[in-house]
């Protein structure tokens, strides 16, 4: 099974380079993109049934070998990421011009490589060194973007390395503490103090920097509203989620903190609030579809602090039953919003090239021409706002469960008010997609070629999976439990 | 016999919808086919005649996987009844065929559904049965009164149907309160009702959802104008069969005979003499003779009120009246069908050779409703005069003041046939089913009556010929005629204001307290309608501010920080904020 | 409804019943706009095996068998499906109207747009009734409650004019909102007691927590009411019904006779029967209120529909007033009343559709929408105005039409419970129904056309076979299932199955 | 020995902290650029001072840390001044 953890890392990364050099480059891509999805099958199967797979990158032992651990969220973002990047894989081989370049391939294989570098690495400085590959891959894909997406890309680049900065810092104290150290069990290590204190704190503002938290997320809206249409959903979908998986493990590694944890619940809680409403105001397209983002960010980290109570006693039972809840929702809402939010950003993406601009406005009766891709953005949004049956609404259950059983009230009303927001901003744009010009109106636009299939499938697909993964999604459930100490 | 009874529900019924079915269509075969439908739709009445003829010997009916389960008998009440009641609508039926009115496959129809529900009132065993028949009956003949279209049958039509649907609405209510004290089986009702909690309730609504039915005053405003808009078959009908089954209502659920209710017995007695003598006025004021004819049906309603009310009041006379009142009903609902039904025949009869034979079986017919000796009408106030002698009413002398309604009737019809006989009837025709059904009527209304109440009742005593009998029965009638007389030698002569000597209708319309009514509900109406229209404005005003706050609330805040946070600078000073905020938190925790 | 004496057994029938529909549902939207027969076929195909499956479903059912298919749905909780007495009944209902629902809108759509995604859709609403139906515990149901919602919107707004773009927006947000309620009365109740399974008499669990904790059970049920109440339309919650008349007639159809008013009041009388148990709910006095709340909207509904001039804003309210019979009855309690609001559910249902039908037909025929412009329309389309007439009279609750034997049961059932302030309410609300359904039949038969209404005489039918079939259908339903009442298998036989069968 | 690695333990805390706040409170790119760099090598002070900090040799493992920071960021830096060269060519435009 080590061999598979190893292969996820270099697969993309050998893929990055003979993308870099071959002509055809969306070829490599797809080929990686299939193989990855395999591998992510076999070690999420492999997860699920023996429990976190372990391993050694070079076979060197620590501290200078490379440390890896494959766990159950993990597994679950590696089988996203296999999905998503397939899906957008196969749009941007079917619309060259959604890449924004021949710089695509490569960029977009080396941040897989990053993102996979992240799930399989078990200790912290591998983590730093992954985080970064992730960052100068997306800031690449960014910059695909053109003219527009230069400045965004910048603002990024400097706040993903800022957050960066304040991570290393982190590992550093917690090397000097410690020595080498696995992400997964510092606490026994790492007793509560100054010195854990601090590397909380660095971790929650350097990686919510990273992640978008709530109102660490400025950079957020921009540099995925102006990315190509083939990046904004490898971006929001998965490169978010990296970050977001490193900062769980360290708070659940650590033990967290309560008062740290209700803050960051709070940010969460705001970030749900303000993204939505924001969702809803946004006059662009993919504005709107980045702001749920924010939003998205927000619903995964209320999990936080209705998980910390277990990390601080874990010999509480209630404690640990709310923990679980909790984590298996925020995870499964993770992963949903990876599904959904890749086939949002497709639909969109498509949407704005068919009605030549991307305003809300624009898009008026555009169902007449592309049915299928607004009907795509639709399924997408309903599994956005966490509605039946979707997989999102599976997380939102638990993680109701939770609040409730957990007392935390303020959580409860955020999920409800925020899933409301959510279909508020999405059927805005469907009901404007469906308008259809008045007898009496003579701007109505021009019918262009239908959009053909094989740009509308991935992204539908990815629509229907996020709809239909909530039946039987109780192993998705249980998957993201697996070595992760929560709850147990 | 379930057969039977399946026959004489079902034929008419088959009957209604094929002539339903046939009314549209202009092509000559429709026509044929209408003819033929409308001809042979007495035929479908044959099974329910049988029915009537062969009386306990057809044994029960109990179908309990039909409604809400049905069940029904025939007894001393609703034999007698339902025979007059296919006489009745055969009548109706071969005059419908034969008048020239329009849509006559519509009417048809209609008559015969009324006549399946109406037959059913009279058979039904038990309440839910009852209410099935009674609802049957009374909302089609909606279609009834307004078939002229004309704008006094839609008005007649609209007082119809409010009152119909009120007392619809009673009766279920009084009669689940029966069902609910256990008197889903009619023959446990009475009883059931006299030991019910809810006693006073049950007996106020049955008495005003039956009173409507039988024209109880003031509750009767719906019979003197839906009478002459509706068609004279219909009119015949309506006054001679439908009336009557708000009087086996109250036989069939009223506690008679099982619990002395003097408040409501009174009541009852009061509005039926009020009825009775009230209608004088409307009644003789009028021009249309079927106004007339209908106040005297009101006016006979009100002796029967008067029946049913001693026996509320007196349970010990309670059989005797009511079987007084079923004979008087039979006797009245022949009777006044048969004169109903003169208008018909006598406009189309009334200048060949059927003249004579036509006027004096008018006559007869008159003379039977206002009780003259040897009549039906005779032997009906005979039997009621027997049922009340004993009673002990103080209020009023019934015994002596019962006999003057035969004075009001004989002034009403007096009046009826002022209007109706000098007027143009149309050519003659030769003689037709009409007719034939019409002199069966006046057979039935002024002899039978008298052969079937010693047969099926022989608790009634029939008159005899004896001299005080005679008499009994001969003045009231002859004052009336005396007054008739000097009320026409008087108008003659100009003693009398112009309005009173030719009265058009107007001084007291038809319908008398309805019109006052009509006012007041249409000024009701109108502030109805303003009070929605205010409350409508109000809410949507209110929606609109709604609306209004949810788009401004929480949104302007949210802009204003995005936009901030667009920028650059204000972007850092919120990551810095937050590690503050979290360097805060962290080093505030002990 | 577990009750004694029944059996449940695992099986696949319950998925199998979705899946009728859910296949046609998936390959007509593959299907190209112009594959009408290919459509056709699959829709009528779904429909029947669904009446089929549902037909051959009720004698062992009724015999006290129960097939059931779990799926786990989160790690602890399951999405149940079950087959039982409520369920079959609901599902009969559903799955006989959207037969002939479908037919109809073959004919109505006959030259519209966008089919595809129009039936398909609309098989999607019936997956989503039909797992509202077999629900076996509240997760389950929820799950189906939200998909009926997102199913329908694209219905609702299926002319895709502003008009119908403002109507589908608030029902949207109506039934969103109301989405949001349910859910969190749902899983607040799971996170007290577990998993709630639908029950005979309530859920066990539920019980001891109203006996625990009553206030908390109080609140609990009020969200899920609310939740509920939106769908069923109860006043307050009720502004969207008559808005989303601008959805093409099949679907009004469907809306307010299966489909969504239909779902909320049977949550509602799975809410009070099965998850609390009407004991529980009497002893937690949340009913008395709900019967309030149940003739206000009766009374309000009839009130609004008095002043209504369009024929389909005026049946919408009529909805509004009638569903809330169904909820009468159950919050009355007490067999008999449960017994005519369980029994309600069919027969609103034949006769609302026929209505529609009948709105549809006149619509689509001669271009009539307004009551004010029926005058004398009898004469041109009499089958129409025919079956119209049995369903209004069947509203105000004239015999022989199905909704008398409503109002026998309600009122009866309130006289019982001894709420005869309740049969005060349907008394009225009879009255109010005839005024505002009599002027619109009198008109159809007994009005003058206006002058300059020259109403043309339809061609050869009065529509499309496809349509006037089966709203003679629905009409001649609404007589003949309570002429045979009292047979095995009619819906008043059912529902006092189900009723007694709740009985503890 | 510790007390010096304190030292510079805080400063590497002061230049990180002032790289920051310049880096967060600047409009102008390339100053951006240079703040990143600031709090990067403040980073690295941080990281060789903890290396420092033990007793007995410096930890070659923070060394290591170090080094691989300094290449990353180096690497970024080189990012960094692409885009920035391009969104000023665009303003020049």
């Amino acid at each position: 099974m080590t061999d598979v953890l190893v292969l996820l890392v270099l697969l993309p990364l050998a893929g990055a380079v003979v993308a870099a050099l071959v002509p055809a480059r969306a070829v490599v891509g797809l080929v990686v993109a299939v193989a990855q999805l395999a591998l992510g099958v076999v070690a999420a199967a492999a997860v699920l049934r023996d429990g976190p797979v372990l391993g050694e990158l070079g076979g060197w032992a620590q501290p200078l070998g490379i440390g890896l651990r494959l766990d159950g969220p993990g597994a679950a973002v590696g089988l996203l990421s296999g999905v998503v990047v397939l899906a957008v894989a196969a749009h941007a081989a079917a619309v060259p011009a959604a890449t924004g370049g021949p710089g695509y391939w490569p960029l977009v294989l080396v941040t897989v490589a990053g993102l996979q570098t992240v799930l399989v690495a078990d200790d912290w400085f591998t983590t730093y060194v992954a985080l970064e590959l992730l960052t100068v891959g997306a800031v690449g894909l960014v910059a695909l973007g053109g003219r527009r997406a230069y400045e965004p890309a910048v603002r990024y680049l400097c706040v993903a390395v800022l957050g960066s900065f304040a991570y290393l810092v982190a590992v550093a104290l917690v090397y000097a503490r410690t020595g080498p150290l696995a992400l997964h069990d510092g606490a026994a290590a790492m007793p509560p103090g100054a010195a854990t204190a601090t590397v909380l704190g660095l971790v929650v503002v350097g990686l919510g920097l990273k992640s978008a938290l709530f109102p660490l997320h400025a950079w957020l809206p921009a540099a995925h509203a102006a990315a190509p249409a083939a990046v904004s959903p490898l971006l929001s979908a998965l490169v978010v989620k990296g970050s977001l998986v490193v900062l769980l493990r360290v708070w659940t590694g650590l033990g967290g903190d309560a008062h740290l944890g209700t803050l960051v619940g709070l940010l969460g809680g705001l970030a749900v609030l303000v993204g939505g409403v924001a969702a809803v105001r946004q006059e662009r397209l993919k504005r709107l579809v980045a702001y749920s983002t924010v939003a998205q960010v927000g619903y995964v980290v209320l999990l936080v602090p209705l998980v910390t109570p277990s990390l601080l006693d874990p010999t509480d039972a209630a404690a640990a039953d709310v923990a679980r809840l909790a984590w298996q929702g925020g995870m499964l809402i993770l992963l949903a919003h990876g599904l959904a939010k890749a086939a949002a950003f497709l639909a969109a993406g498509t949407l704005v090239q068919v009605a030549g601009g991307d305003r809300v406005a624009d898009l008026r009766g555009i169902a007449a021409r592309a049915p299928v891709v607004v009907m795509t953005f639709g399924v997408a949004g309903v599994a956005l706002a966490g509605l039946p049956p979707s997989l999102a609404f599976v997380g939102k259950w638990q993680l109701l469960t939770a609040a409730v059983a957990g007392g935390a009230w303020w959580a409860v009303l955020v999920l409800l008010v925020g899933g409301l927001l959510t279909a508020a901003a999405v059927a805005r744009v469907v009901a404007t997609a469906l308008r259809r010009p008045d007898d009496d109106e003579d701007d109505a636009p021009a019918a262009g070629a239908p959009v053909p299939r094989r740009v509308a499938l991935p992204a539908l697909t990815l629509a229907v999976l996020a709809i239909g993964a909530g039946v039987g999604s109780a192993w998705l459930a249980d998957l993201t439990l697996v070595g992760t100490g929560v709850g147990t | 016999m379930t057969w039977l009874w399946a026959a004489a529900a079902a034929l008419p019924v088959a009957w209604a919808v094929a002539l339903a079915g046939a009314a549209s269509g202009t092509g000559e075969r429709r026509r044929t086919l209408r003819r033929r439908l409308l001809r042979t739709s007495l035929l479908s009445l044959a099974p329910a005649l049988a029915l009537a003829v062969l009386g306990p010997a057809a044994g029960p009916l109990d179908l309990p996987w039909a409604f809400l389960g049905v069940t029904a008998e025939l007894d001393d009440v609703g034999r007698p009844l339902l025979l007059v009641a296919v006489v009745l609508y055969g009548a109706a039926l071969a005059a419908t065929a034969d008048s020239r009115t329009h849509r006559k496959a519509v009417l048809g129809a209609l008559l015969l559904v009324c006549f399946v529900g109406n037959a059913t009132v009279l058979v039904a065993a038990d309440a839910a049965t009852f209410y099935l028949g009674y609802a049957l009956m009374s909302i089609p003949a909606y279609g009834l009164v307004v078939h002229e279209r004309t704008d006094a049958a839609r008005r007649a039509g609209r007082a119809y149907l409010v009152l119909t649907l009120v007392s619809e609405m009673a009766v279920l209510a009084g009669v689940l309160l029966v069902v609910l004290a256990g008197g889903m089986r009619l023959a446990d009702a009475p009883a059931a009702v006299a030991g019910s909690p809810h006693l006073g309730v049950t007996v106020g609504l049955l008495l005003l959802g039956f009173g409507i039915k039988a024209g109880l005053a003031p509750l009767h405003v719906w019979l003197p104008v839906a009478h002459p808009a509706a068609p004279p078959p219909a009119s015949a009908v309506l006054s001679g069969a439908m009336i009557k089954a708000g009087l086996v209502g109250w036989l069939r659920f009223l506690p008679l005979g099982e619990v002395a209710l003097p408040g409501w017995g009174t009541l009852l007695v009061v509005l039926a003499l009020l009825g009775a003598f009230g209608v004088l006025v409307p009644g003789v004021l009028t021009a249309d003779p079927k106004v007339a004819l209908a106040y005297s049906s009101v006016s006979q309603m009100g002796f029967i009120g008067v029946l049913v009310g001693v026996a509320l009041l007196e349970p010990t006379l309670a059989e005797a009246c009511v079987l007084a009142a079923v004979v008087y009903a039979v006797h009245h609902g022949a009777a006044k069908g048969g004169l109903f039904l003169s208008v018909t025949v006598w406009r189309f009869h009334g200048r060949g050779r059927l003249r004579v034979p036509l006027l004096a079986g008018m006559a007869l017919l008159a003379l039977a409703v206002a009780g003259a000796p040897l009549g039906s009408g005779s032997v009906a106030k005979y039997a009621a005069k027997q049922a009340l002698e004993p009673s002990t009413f103080d209020v009023v002398d019934l015994v002596a003041t019962l006999p003057l309604v035969g004075t009001v009737s004989t002034l009403l019809l007096a009046r009826a046939a002022v209007r109706l006989l000098p007027s143009t009837p149309a050519d003659a025709w030769g003689v037709d089913a009409s007719v034939l059904t019409w002199a069966v009527l006046v057979v039935g209304g002024t002899v039978a009556t008298w052969a079937l109440a010693g047969l099926w009742a022989p608790v009634v005593a029939t008159p005899g010929l004896d001299p005080v009998t005679t008499w009994d029965a001969t003045w009231p009638v002859l004052l009336g005629l005396a007054l008739t007389a000097l009320a026409v030698a008087a108008s003659r002569r100009d003693l009398l204001p112009r309005a009173l000597a030719h009265p058009d209708g107007t001084l007291v319309p038809a319908g008398d307290v309805l019109v006052p009514a009509e006012r007041a509900a249409a000024a009701a109406l109108r502030v109805a309608d303003r009070a929605a229209r205010a409350t409508g404005r109000t809410r949507d005003r209110a929606a609109a501010r709604a609306r209004a706050v949810l788009a401004r609330a929480p949104v302007g805040p949210v802009d204003r920080l995005e936009d901030l946070l667009s920028a650059w600078v204000p972007a850092g000073a919120a990551v810095l904020v937050v590690a503050g905020l979290v360097g805060l938190v962290l080093g505030g925790a002990p | 409804m577990i009750g004694s004496g029944t059996e449940v057994q695992a099986s696949w029938i319950p998925p199998v019943i979705l899946l009728t529909s859910l296949v046609p549902a998936l390959v007509i939207f593959l299907l190209r706009e112009e594959q009408r027969r290919a459509r056709t076929v699959l829709n009528l195909a779904g429909a029947l095996a669904k009446v089929g499956l549902v037909a051959v479903l009720v004698p062992p059912v009724l015999a006290g068998q129960r097939f059931e298919w779990r799926v786990p749905f989160v790690p602890g909780t399951d999405l149940v499906l079950r087959v039982e007495p409520f369920a079959l009944y609901f599902l009969g209902l559903s799955a006989f109207l959207w037969l002939l629902t479908t037919i109809y809108a073959i004919g109505y759509l006959r030259e519209g747009r966008d089919r595809s995604r129009f039936f398909g859709f609309f098989s999607l609403c019936v997956v989503a009734t039909s797992g509202i139906a077999l629900s076996g515990n509240l997760v389950t149901f929820v799950v189906f409650y939200e998909l009926l919602t997102l199913a329908t919107y694209p219905l609702v707004a299926h002319e895709q004019t502003a008009a119908a773009l403002r109507g589908a927006r608030t029902y949207l947000a109506y039934t969103l909102a109301g989405g949001v309620a349910l859910l969190l009365g749902a899983v607040w109740l799971t996170a007290l007691v577990g998993p709630v399974e639908f029950a005979a008499s309530g859920s066990a669990a539920v019980g001891e927590l109203a006996e625990r904790d009553p206030a908390t059970a109080r609140l609990l049920f009020a969200l899920l009411l609310v939740g509920l109440a939106v769908k069923a339309a109860l006043v307050p919650l009720h502004g969207w019904l008559p808005r989303a008349m601008v959805a093409p007639a099949p679907v009004s159809a469907l809306l307010h006779a299966v489909a969504v008013v239909k779902a909320g009041v049977f949550g509602i009388v799975l809410l009070v029967d099965d998850v609390f148990g009407a004991e529980v709910a009497q002893r937690l006095g949340v009913l008395g209120p709900l019967t309030v709340l149940a003739c206000v909207t009766i009374l309000w509904g009839s009130v609004r529909a008095l002043r209504q001039d369009g024929l389909k804003a005026r049946l919408a309210y009529s909805t509004v007033s009638q569903v809330a019979y169904v909820t009468l009855g159950v919050a009355v309690a007490g067999a008999t009343a449960t017994t005519g609001g369980v029994v309600h559910i069919v027969h609103q249902g034949l006769m609302k559709i026929t209505l529609f039908f009948c709105a549809g037909l006149l619509a689509s025929t001669l271009g009539l929408t307004r009551v004010s412009e029926l005058s004398g329309v009898g004469r041109r389309m009499p089958l129409t105005c025919a079956a119209f007439t049995v369903g209004a009279l069947g509203m105000i609750g004239v015999p022989p039409v199905a909704g008398y034997v409503t109002k026998w049961y309600l009122g009866l059932g309130a006289l019982e419970a001894g709420a005869g302030w309740v049969l005060a309410v349907l008394v009225a609300s009879s009255l109010l129904n005839a005024a505002y359904f009599g002027p619109v039949v009198a008109r159809m038969w007994w009005g003058t056309p206006a002058p300059e209404q020259d109403l043309p005489r339809p061609r050869r039918a009065e529509g499309p076979w496809a349509m006037v079939g089966p709203t003679l259908v629905t009409a001649g339903a609404s007589v003949v299932v309570v002429l045979v009442a009292g047979l095995p298998f009619s819906p008043l036989a059912m529902a006092r199955a189900i009723v007694e069968g709740g009985a503890p | 020995m510790t007390a010096r690695a304190d030292l510079f333990l805080v400063l590497g805390a002061v230049v990180t902290l002032l790289g920051a706040v310049r880096l967060l409170t600047t409009a102008d790119l390339l100053r951006r650029v240079v703040a990143l760099n600031v709090a990067g090598v403040g980073t690295l002070l941080v990281l060789v001072a903890l290396a420092a900090r033990g007793p007995g040799d410096p930890d070659p493992v923070l060394h290591a840390l170090a080094l691989t920071g300094i290449v990353i960021t180096v690497a970024v830096t080189g990012l960094a001044l692409v885009l920035v060269r391009r969104v000023e060519e665009d303003d020049g435009d």
